[in-house]
């Protein structure tokens, strides 16, 4: 297996769907004579030419829209927000149009749409440019959304995602382009939505969680197992599709559950998680699902409270402590 | 810019009978459709948001009769007679509206949110210059696919304020994406007046900010309306130039079936002095004069079409509703073979 | 104390409030001379002129973005969405521009401004016309929300969020306006934020709830009670500042609860206030808290469906009696 | 629709010695903040985004510099020079960027949400296009009250393209609220050029589509961009009429500092020769001929600046960083005496 970044993993799943299919295009701003702002889209012009590698204007609702409308009729449109902060002002499209497009047709018009960028803070960006909006868009049925952690995922979801028919609202992380990783080289990589990854064993704490939050979550369960504890984090991948099961054996072994989160609590994805382990395997818990999360307070510009506001391992330990009780 | 001219007033030159009666067909089966629905309505057989076509006719049907099979219609919430006028059958469109499995939308859309993929109908939007970005899709595909066909996408007077019209044209524009973007401008947003709230009057000339094609055409003249639609089809099949089309044009009913037809924001005068311009009436006496209908032709026209929406009603009364199990149906195309995708008590 | 509808209630608040303090105005689609969509603000063109109650285009984005700008200079605006559901337009002015003034300018600007409007589904309104927000719009810091669900906190309500100092969205129902209900009289009949009210007492189940379904979870405990099952019903009235208080004391003293809500459950109000009593009530419950919400479908048309959809006294009575394991 | 003139090009006319200065002042003032800004970006101590002006100074502080006290100010991201020259401190615009509590957003905002209530300065706004409806509140408010201040919103051209821009400009000029629009026309939306993006190449021309009073402005020098400006201002004080101003500029550096100066977007040879226009000399060169300047007047200002700029850097390196519990200070301007409002592990 090769060992590539994130970004190169993103970039590879894209040239090879684009390959596959002629319907599949990529649009958004900067996204082909600059190669992306965040270079994900590096040569994509180049190799596939300026009708399936569109530079928009500076017009997220009405590029949005078009996404939609194009795939209507067929095409598989990606759209690159640059960063989902900025989706905002398309949010309109994604749940008015792309999320119940299948529905109000009964059937007749599918919406096989892609919508991806970078999700939650990087550094110092302040409150306007740190917004993890995976909350956002997984309450509305219609829609589907991932949110991968490593290159490899990062690959075989975008894969799974540009294939599927039905909008994927697909998250990644700008701290996370540049992270590197073994990736298979098959072009058959595919991550199938809905299949969450244990990404460390352990019979003490369940910690699950998604995206960055990942590597948050992992280096907490290195420190825990010095204690002595051993932690098995759980990292979602997918949140709609949710792969409930592998949440509830993992709850079922250990008894006890974290969420780490990157975005904020409040009608949060810990909540959407803590809620429904509750439901499904209250007689298993020896502890409340406890949730670590950014400040509940809008991201500050200086790298001491944006420091204090970020989810850190030292607050997942601390909860899975108190989840053990100890 | 290039702005086109007017279509001729004396428009009937060019078609043949038969093409000229089944304009008048459609202009009656809307009217006698939308009155149909009207009493359902107000028996509570039809429910939610009704809002009728009735005055405005000749705008989508004008503009709709001269297209191709392969060409497509985005419109907004007002959009009975666009549907009818495309082809979908008046049965599927009324049980539609009567929220029946045999409705063209499964009885899932209802009357806001028709659609056909047979017919190329796209819709049935009820977000105020929602489906203008959605028909700019349509035409960025149609050029994608290097195909000939062109969009038509019918919005409001109102929707032209919202930012969703300026970025689409934009984008149209610059891309030569073959749209028709057709205002319905009726004059009214609900109960505002379009002097009310737009700073410039004259909606045409918006397309200058695009610096896009553009043309007024009279909506109340069902051939004329063509005419003018006509020119902008052509351009944009030739090279996917688009086109803003102002069709000035009157809403004879109120807003939707709960609203008032008159009040403080129209006089009942005014209502009753646009009537006098009938785009029916009109057409029926220009083929008169020109000695191409007779009343007899009127008539049996007429009684055809009667029976025609009757059928419908009756045909929407018989229909079943969905079946319980239709609320999960289509709301996903791919049911994942992992992980859970519906999360409610009802799943418990 | 007079009966009056809770649209007239509303109407009384505003002229209130307006007649109070000059710098308060009303701006919306239609709010004017047409006397709003659903007759709320009737009249109050005439008594306070156009340059109080300013009917605008439709430009979701561009009003409620004015409103934010005239607030940032001390006006008190007051915007109505003609329903929630067009609000998706203008989310980004509420929570790029709105809900972080006064964290980005450090306590220099801040945004009195009231956005409002009904919110969930009316009658066969369809998928575009029938969503319940209440969950997007909580999950922003910098926010408050309330839900009023009778006349007198209709009244109450919008007074205290007019004079509130920070940005608040007030959620009403289209199925609620025509609702009559005992309103006290005195002009200082303000409901604070924040305080949560007991509708109904009981000691053997709590049903914590929100607006509209305030009433449906009112019919469903006077069937559990014919069946001997008292239920308590906790309206929460605000879902930020959240009466955390009187939700524990009530879980304390039924060790049961089911939350209703008319939205759709994924990261939903029932998930943020179910996993926050299992993070601070675990020890007190004796069943896992269940959720009743909407279907995990976009609203359908067909009447039967969407009654099929819509959270309903037998689905409320249902979850009671599973978490009293009956 | 009125279109104004361009300003007269021999410009000097009608200012006194000590006005010039002050500009001449507030042009190196920017230049030199912003050179060491990029200093203390290299070195790591500003982080984020940071956006400079370096090439644009004329277009800012032509504009703001005739304000009077009472007037607004509402900018993008691209907003130091903005501050300055509204009279905020170098001290605390530098205290900003470098994140310190003594910042002028309290260290909370950064280089792009620079804020001054005192100096009725609204910021410093990251979403393009977003500032532009605020603007519009803003001189919403200003006619509320019957005041005659007026309101200058700045923009990029690529936030043309945005919907906030159609709407508000609608609005704007519907109800003729008090605001100067203007484009800071630097050709290039980050890697973006213009023409690449927009339909129409004159901004100014869009302006025919809301009926507004629309100007273009020479960006790259500053007597003539003050002109235009006040012309603007003239007519919005007047009768509250607003005007979109398309300032013609150019970007010296990369879109931020993160970002290449040139590349694939642009040449290093068109940066050059636009560098040739440096608004500063095209400044000192119109002073100098005027005898207005002589070498040892500009050598002793600059050193006065270089001064300045230091101590601001100095000042922003000893201020402390914002206590802990800032972080949740003012995320709320009234903590409810009932209920929670913060839900986080921090608070447990
Ligand atoms: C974004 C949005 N805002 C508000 C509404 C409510 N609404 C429905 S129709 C309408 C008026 C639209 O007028 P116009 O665009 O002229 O179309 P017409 O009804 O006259 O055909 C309004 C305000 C909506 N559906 N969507
Ligand atoms: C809504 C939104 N989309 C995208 C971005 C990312 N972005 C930041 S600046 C910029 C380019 C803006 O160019 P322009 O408006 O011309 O201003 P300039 O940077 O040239 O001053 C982009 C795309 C953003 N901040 N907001
Ligand atoms: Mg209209
Ligand atoms: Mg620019």
């Amino acid at each position: 297996m090769a060992v590539i970044t994130y970004r190169e993993a993103l970039n590879q799943a894209l040239a090879e769907e684009m390959e596959r299919d002629p319907d599949v295009f990529l649009m958004g701003e900067e996204v082909g004579l600059y190669n992306g702002a965040y270079k994900v889209s590096k040569g994509l012009l180049e190799r596939f030419g300026d009708d399936r590698v569109v530079d928009t204007p500076i017009t997220e609702l009405g590029f949005a829209g078009l996404g939609v409308g194009a795939a209507m009729v067929g095409l598989r449109p990606i759209i690159e927000f640059m960063t989902f902060n900025f989706s905002m002002l398309a949010l309109d499209q994604v749940f008015n149009s792309a999320a119940k497009m299948l529905y109000m047709t009964d059937g007749q018009f599918g919406c096989p749409i892609v919508f991806r960028g970078p999700t939650g803070a990087a550094l110092q960006l302040s409150a306007q440019h740190s917004q993890a909006m995976e909350a956002t868009y997984v309450h509305y049925p219609g829609i589907k959304v991932c949110t991968p952690a490593t290159p490899a995922d990062a690959k075989g979801l975008l894969k799974a995602a540009i294939r599927d028919d039905d909008p994927v609202v697909f998250m990644e992380g700008e701290l996370l382009y540049a992270m590197k990783g073994e990736v298979p080289d098959s072009e058959d990589h595919v991550v199938p939505l809905g299949l969450a990854e244990v990404k460390r064993e352990g019979g003490d704490v369940s910690i699950l969680t998604h995206g960055k939050m990942v590597h948050v979550s992992l280096q907490a369960a290195e420190q825990l197992s010095k204690d002595g504890i051993e932690a098995e984090v759980v990292d979602l991948r997918s949140l709609r599709p949710l792969d409930v099961e592998t949440i509830l054996a993992s709850v079922a072994k250990t008894n006890r559950a974290v969420y780490v989160e990157e975005g904020w609590s409040v009608c949060g994805i810990g909540a959407y998680v803590s809620a429904t382990i509750m439901e499904e395997a209250f007689d298993h818990l020896d502890a409340p699902v406890l949730r670590v999360s950014q400040a509940d307070v809008p991201m500050p510009y200086n790298k001491q409270l944006e420091k204090l506001a970020k989810p850190s391992p030292a607050r997942v330990v601390e909860a899975c402590n108190s989840v053990l009780y100890r | 810019m290039a702005r086109t001219k007017e279509a001729p007033s004396s428009a009937l030159a060019g078609y043949d009978r038969e093409e000229l009666h089944r304009l008048l067909y459609l202009m009656l089966l809307g009217r006698r459709f939308e009155d149909s629905a009207a009493e359902a309505y107000a028996l509570g057989k039809i429910g939610g948001f009704c809002h009728l076509y009735i005055g405005q006719e000749a705008v989508g049907i004008g503009a709709i009769s001269p297209l191709r099979e392969d060409d497509y219609v985005v419109t907004a919430y007002r959009d009975h007679v666009q549907a009818l006028a495309r082809g979908v059958s008046p049965r599927a469109v009324m049980a539609e509206l009567y929220g029946r499995a045999t409705g063209c939308s499964g009885g899932k859309g209802g009357s806001m949110h028709l659609y056909s993929a047979e017919h190329n109908f796209l819709g049935g939007w009820g977000i105020v210059g929602g489906q203008i970005p959605l028909a700019t899709g349509v035409g960025f595909a149609i050029k994608y696919r290097k195909q000939d066909s062109v969009c038509l996408c019918f919005f409001g007077e109102a929707a032209v304020n919202q930012g969703a019209f300026h970025e689409a044209l934009n984008m149209a524009a610059l891309w030569k994406l073959p749209v028709v973007f057709i205002v319905e401008n009726n004059r009214f947003g609900m109960g505002t007046a379009w002097e009310r709230v737009a700073s410039l009057y004259d909606i045409s000339q918006k397309a200058t900010a695009y610096d896009m094609p553009a043309a007024i055409a009279d909506g109340m003249d069902v051939l004329r309306m063509r005419a003018t639609i006509q020119e902008a089809i052509d351009r944009a099949r030739k090279d996917g130039t688009p086109t803003l089309v102002e069709a000035r044009c009157y809403r004879f009913m109120g807003h939707s079936m709960s609203d008032p037809v008159h009040g403080v924001y129209r006089t009942k005068e005014e209502v009753e002095e646009e009537k006098q311009k009938d785009p029916i009436r009109v057409l029926i006496d220009q083929l008169t004069e020109a000695e191409l209908l007779t009343e007899d032709d009127l008539n049996t026209l007429d009684e055809r079409i009667k029976e025609e929406v009757e059928d419908a009603a009756q045909f929407a009364e018989d229909s079943p509703d969905p079946e319980p199990d239709a609320l999960y149906n289509n709301v996903y195309a791919e049911l994942n073979p992992h992980g859970r995708l519906f999360f409610d008590d009802l799943g418990r």
